[in-house]
């Protein structure tokens, strides 16, 4: 039913496409106008001030929210038809506080039609947890709640990840062991959108960075400016 | 069909596990309602000539109350870590996940109900007069009308700000027929004056056409933003 | 089509003095009930005015949920809120009616019960539409709305095998309704009918216009960077590194 | 003891302008109270012979369920963003707290019953046999009763997971001798078949010790970690 | 009842003391033993990995949280007798969403015994927000909000301040300007701890760096390591 198949996603020139997004919450405008193309295999960081429109831009990638005007195209389908090429990591957990994470991750891949443990015990190895640990995830640590959250979008071996903060509250020992698994990631051809207010932890792993600023795109650059952030805060 | 049986039975079974896991929900459920049957029997004297005629009624409330305190928390879990979105980007059945809960729901309160009953066939000194096998489709079709339009509004009411008051804000006016039936079916039965078939009839036409509702309109509750 | 809306306004003014006129002072007194009677011409018109607006609620949401047309809300909102008033009117005059001559307030009888359940699902239309956040406020009203209609026959039939105590129809075969008194009723029917609708279409405006000024104000946000938000102005970054 | 009242007052003020602002929270109170009773009148019917009997239990539960769905929202405003931490480690005494929330919940409480009341009389057709104005001290006691205990364990079950459970389970058991009062005066007056002196002085009683106590032990709650 | 005045509290010498600090949730000991003495008019960095207890060091030093055994004192006393002595910002608000700024201020300087609104427009103006803002706090942006909760934990100008992660989810900019203010309230010799997992941001502010791990302070530095946090991440 959608473009599945990675070989044709990479061919595909613009992999994620919007087209002059606006959405509206009652009277505030979150998303004014975003109209970018993103290409496959790349890894995006996007960047911006506290209410620029980064959760609420994901949102809509990820079909979870409906712009109020403006279209998204995901491999060519919309976001719904192209759930299964999509993984998303919010800033919640997305899962459940009283079941291990293997009990977790089963559950899901139920959802997606996935059978047996293999999977599931493999994408949790790959995060560098233990898929043994018995331990209810709400017991985790953040560090590691992250990373199953991580093992959670990447269970069905989507082709497009959209991350929300995933270092926030997170130490620099887990938050660098995360990019490297990123990275990784990105090198096995996958398309990467990380949303972060730490843009340094990045620097060599991005392919591009993404400037918000009040619900618009307004600067897209190869690497981190130099006089960041320092510049950006006089 | 098929995925959304299995996925249907994969949730149904999580939601029991996690429900067993804890049972902390369930023990707090029959203790409430052990509770509300003993403040209604200090309420109502329970051996008043008249107690037969109005113990349909109180059996009935009791359970709207503790069905109500129910089937609010059907979705906390689904929020907490806001897990639910987790399903909503899923490419699983929106019903599936209903019917899951749909049925969870009644199975905690048909198990509510069973235990309730004898407590209030104790207290009152209940004997039906009429043919007492007819509560069995009036319990469940009285459940399952109570259930089934409980967990789609509970779905709604988690939408809304004060989540716990807009479940019976929204549930109790829709459910007036659902009520008269199930509490003239059991009047009728236990003081055996009259027959129960035209609310019987009434019950199933109430769950044919709710469920069929609930069902259709599910998937527009689970995906409106 | 522009002047349909003065034209149904100045309608409604003669009807609605007309009406009172022919109720209040020409129509005969009842021999039984006396003047008290006379309520009869504002009690049954607005109790048909709320079903018919509560009908068009239904429509507009069925419209809403397949077309997704936020016009379609518009006219949901102000149909239910309308009726919800046109029902309330029914609800205070039968009592202030059956006071004296029942020599009760209320009974539990089909009419009023179905009424005051029909009173009470469109209240619920309006809490949750308060209570719900903005965005998807119109699916779950829409929604909910079906269900209110699904559930009013079965009211209906649940409370009918209940108990009747209420006058039943007077109008149509077999009506009873005496032939001096129909002016009157008619008159007024189309009275209520006519305010009903002007009511309705006005709160429609209203609500298409108070949309209009949220969509303004969003699109001031749009234009003006966000210079109100206080703390946060400061200059926006541009430049790109060299 | 200065400080105490004016903390009070603060915080009473405080709430009631945030409640009244947005009304939202007291509008659906309302609409809830009126859907219990004519819940209650589908399920009792009103018009058999022996209603006036058992009226005294029916406004009574109703009120009770009233407002526990009330004393649930107490403490939530104060949980979101845990403000309450902030009160916590002010200087003000922890008392000024609890009454301000007792009070205002007597308020609310109150509030509902005095627009419930007529709705039971109407729908009811009641007409007290004995000396109506007795209703007053037993409404005025028997509200503080129910507010009183209720304001007290809801800030207990706000710590506990499942809170909106939580209340009653706490609550009612307590709440027993309270209840039986209220039921058995109100119904003593209703049918004027005998005295309700006693009942009055058993709430005055209840309201004595149990006012005490709180105030007595409800630091320890607030500071109980 | 407490020492109020500024004068006896920069004198003292220990102005927190803790001594075998050990905190235990069910089997699980969140503080196991921490012993240390804190100068009065220093401005104290709190660093460690998710877990390491110092959201629970911040909490016990509030008197929100009582430890299991241990103790502490501060400017001499218990931490609730020395309250109107200490300031708390924790990662939640600790403000009324429905209220504006002004009229959360208001009503905390009641608690307070504080009269008058003059004292509440000052602290707001201090942390760079304007006290007429009709907007009620939940409508805030994230950055306004954490400056708000600011003003509400300096409403009654503490001796000493603790801060949760203050910075968490903030931009830049905004984290930038409280380090500022922080900076001058130090300098007017108040004591300051906050816990913080950017530790770059305080670079040049902070007197002292204190590291904590698994429930214990493992070491004091007077400066960020160079090789930060490359270094301990490995
Ligand atoms: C107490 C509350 C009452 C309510 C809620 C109520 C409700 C209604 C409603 C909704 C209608 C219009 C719908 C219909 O025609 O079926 C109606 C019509 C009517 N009502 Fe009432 N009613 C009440 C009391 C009374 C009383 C006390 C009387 C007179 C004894 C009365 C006499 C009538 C008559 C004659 C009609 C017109 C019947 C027809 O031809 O449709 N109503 N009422
Ligand atoms: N459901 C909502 N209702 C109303 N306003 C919203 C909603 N979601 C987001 N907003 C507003 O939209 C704006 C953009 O929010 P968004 O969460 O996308 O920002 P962000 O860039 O992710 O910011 P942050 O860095 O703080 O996470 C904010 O001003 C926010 O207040
Ligand atoms: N109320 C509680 N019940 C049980 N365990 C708790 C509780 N509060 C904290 N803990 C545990 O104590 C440990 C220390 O928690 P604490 O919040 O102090 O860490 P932290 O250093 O602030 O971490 P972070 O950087 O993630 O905020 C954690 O492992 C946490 O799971
Ligand atoms: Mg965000
Ligand atoms: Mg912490």
């Amino acid at each position: 039913m959608t473009i599945s198949d990675p070989s044709s996603a990479t061919r595909s020139s613009g992999c994620v496409v919007v087209k002059g997004l606006i959405k509206q919450f009652g009277r505030f405008a979150a998303l004014r106008g975003v109209t970018a193309e993103f290409a496959a295999g790349k890894f995006y960081a996007i960047l911006g001030d506290n209410g620029a429109g980064k959760t609420t831009l994901l949102r809509t990638l990820a079909g979870l929210s409906s712009p109020t005007s403006g279209e998204v195209s995901i491999l060519g389908a919309s976001p719904r038809a192209a759930c299964r090429d999509i993984g998303y990591m919010a800033h919640p957990s997305l899962l459940y506080d009283e079941m291990s994470g293997l009990e977790n991750l089963r559950y899901f891949a139920r959802l997606y039609g996935i059978a047996g443990d293999q999977r599931c015990e493999q994408v949790i190895r790959a995060v560098g947890l233990d898929p043994k640990l018995a331990r209810p995830v709400g017991q985790y640590s953040q560090g590691m709640r992250q990373r199953m959250s991580l093992a959670r979008a990447i269970l069905h071996d989507p082709q497009i990840l959209l991350l929300d903060e995933p270092f926030s509250n997170v130490d620099m020992h887990s938050a660098r062991e995360m990019v490297a698994l990123l990275k990784s990631m990105r090198e096995a051809g996958k398309t990467i959108f990380l949303v972060t207010h730490q843009a340094s932890l990045l620097a060599g792993a991005a392919d591009e960075f993404v400037w918000m600023e009040l619900g618009k795109i307004v600067d897209r650059t190869r690497s981190i400016p130099p006089d960041f952030p320092a510049e950006r805060a006089q | 069909m098929n995925s959304l049986w299995s996925i249907t039975l994969a949730t149904l079974a999580k939601d029991i596990r996690l429900e067993w896991r804890s049972k902390d929900a369930l023990n707090a459920m029959l203790f409430f309602s052990l509770l509300v049957v003993v403040i209604f029997s200090f309420s109502f004297d329970p051996l008043a000539e008249e107690s037969r005629h109005i113990v349909g009624g109180l059996i009935w409330v009791a359970f709207l109350f503790a069905a109500v305190v129910a089937l609010n928390q059907t979705w906390a879990r689904e929020l907490r870590n806001q897990v639910l979105d987790a399903y909503r980007i899923s490419p699983a059945p929106a019903n599936a996940l209903f019917l899951a809960k749909a049925m969870g729901n009644f199975i905690f309160v048909g198990l509510l109900e069973a235990l309730m009953t004898p407590l209030f066939i104790v207290f009152y000194n209940l004997r039906a007069l009429g043919p007492a096998w007819q509560l069995i489709p009036v319990a469940v079709l009285g459940t399952w009308a109570l259930v089934v339009n409980g967990t789609f509004f509970a779905a709604m009411s988690v939408r809304t700000r004060s989540r716990e008051l807009m479940l019976p804000l929204l549930l109790f006016p829709i459910s007036i027929p659902a009520v008269l039936g199930m509490v003239q079916a059991t009047t009728a039965i236990l003081t055996g004056e009259e027959s129960a078939r035209f609310w019987i009839v009434l019950l199933l036409t109430y769950d044919v056409v709710f469920t069929t509702a609930c069902l259709a309109l599910f998937g527009a509750i689970l995906h409106a933003e | 089509m522009k002047r349909a809306f003065p034209i149904l306004a100045v309608l409604t003014v003669v009807f609605v003095a007309y009406g009172f006129y022919l109720g209040l002072f020409v129509a005969p007194t009842e021999r039984t009930m006396g003047e008290v009677q006379r309520i009869f011409y504002f009690h049954a018109p607005s109790g048909w005015t709320a079903f018919w607006l509560f009908f068009v609620n239904l429509i507009a949401s069925v419209v809403y949920l397949i077309r997704r047309n936020l016009k379609a809300d518009a006219l949901a909102v102000a149909a239910a809120e309308v009726g919800v008033v046109f029902c309330t009117v029914v609800l205070v005059t039968g009592p202030l009616w059956a006071r004296p001559v029942w020599g009760i307030w209320w009974t539990w009888d089909l009419r009023l019960t179905s009424t005051l359940v029909l009173w009470l699902i469109y209240v619920s239309y309006l809490m949750l539409r308060r209570f719900s956040g903005s965005a998807q406020t119109p699916v779950l009203a829409a929604v909910l709305a079906i269900f209110g209609a699904l559930d009013v026959p079965l009211v209906y039939f649940s409370i009918w095998f209940f108990r009747t105590q209420h006058p039943q129809p007077v109008i149509g075969n077999g009506g009873s309704l005496d032939p001096s008194m129909r002016p009157a009723f008619w008159t007024n029917v189309a009275a209520f009918s006519c305010y009903g609708a002007l009511l309705c279409w006005a709160r429609y405006r209203v609500e298409l216009m108070h949309r209009n000024v949220e969509e303004a104000y969003a699109l001031e946000s749009l234009l003006d960077e966000g210079s109100s938000s206080g703390a946060d102005t400061r200059p926006a970054y541009r430049g790109s590194p060299q």
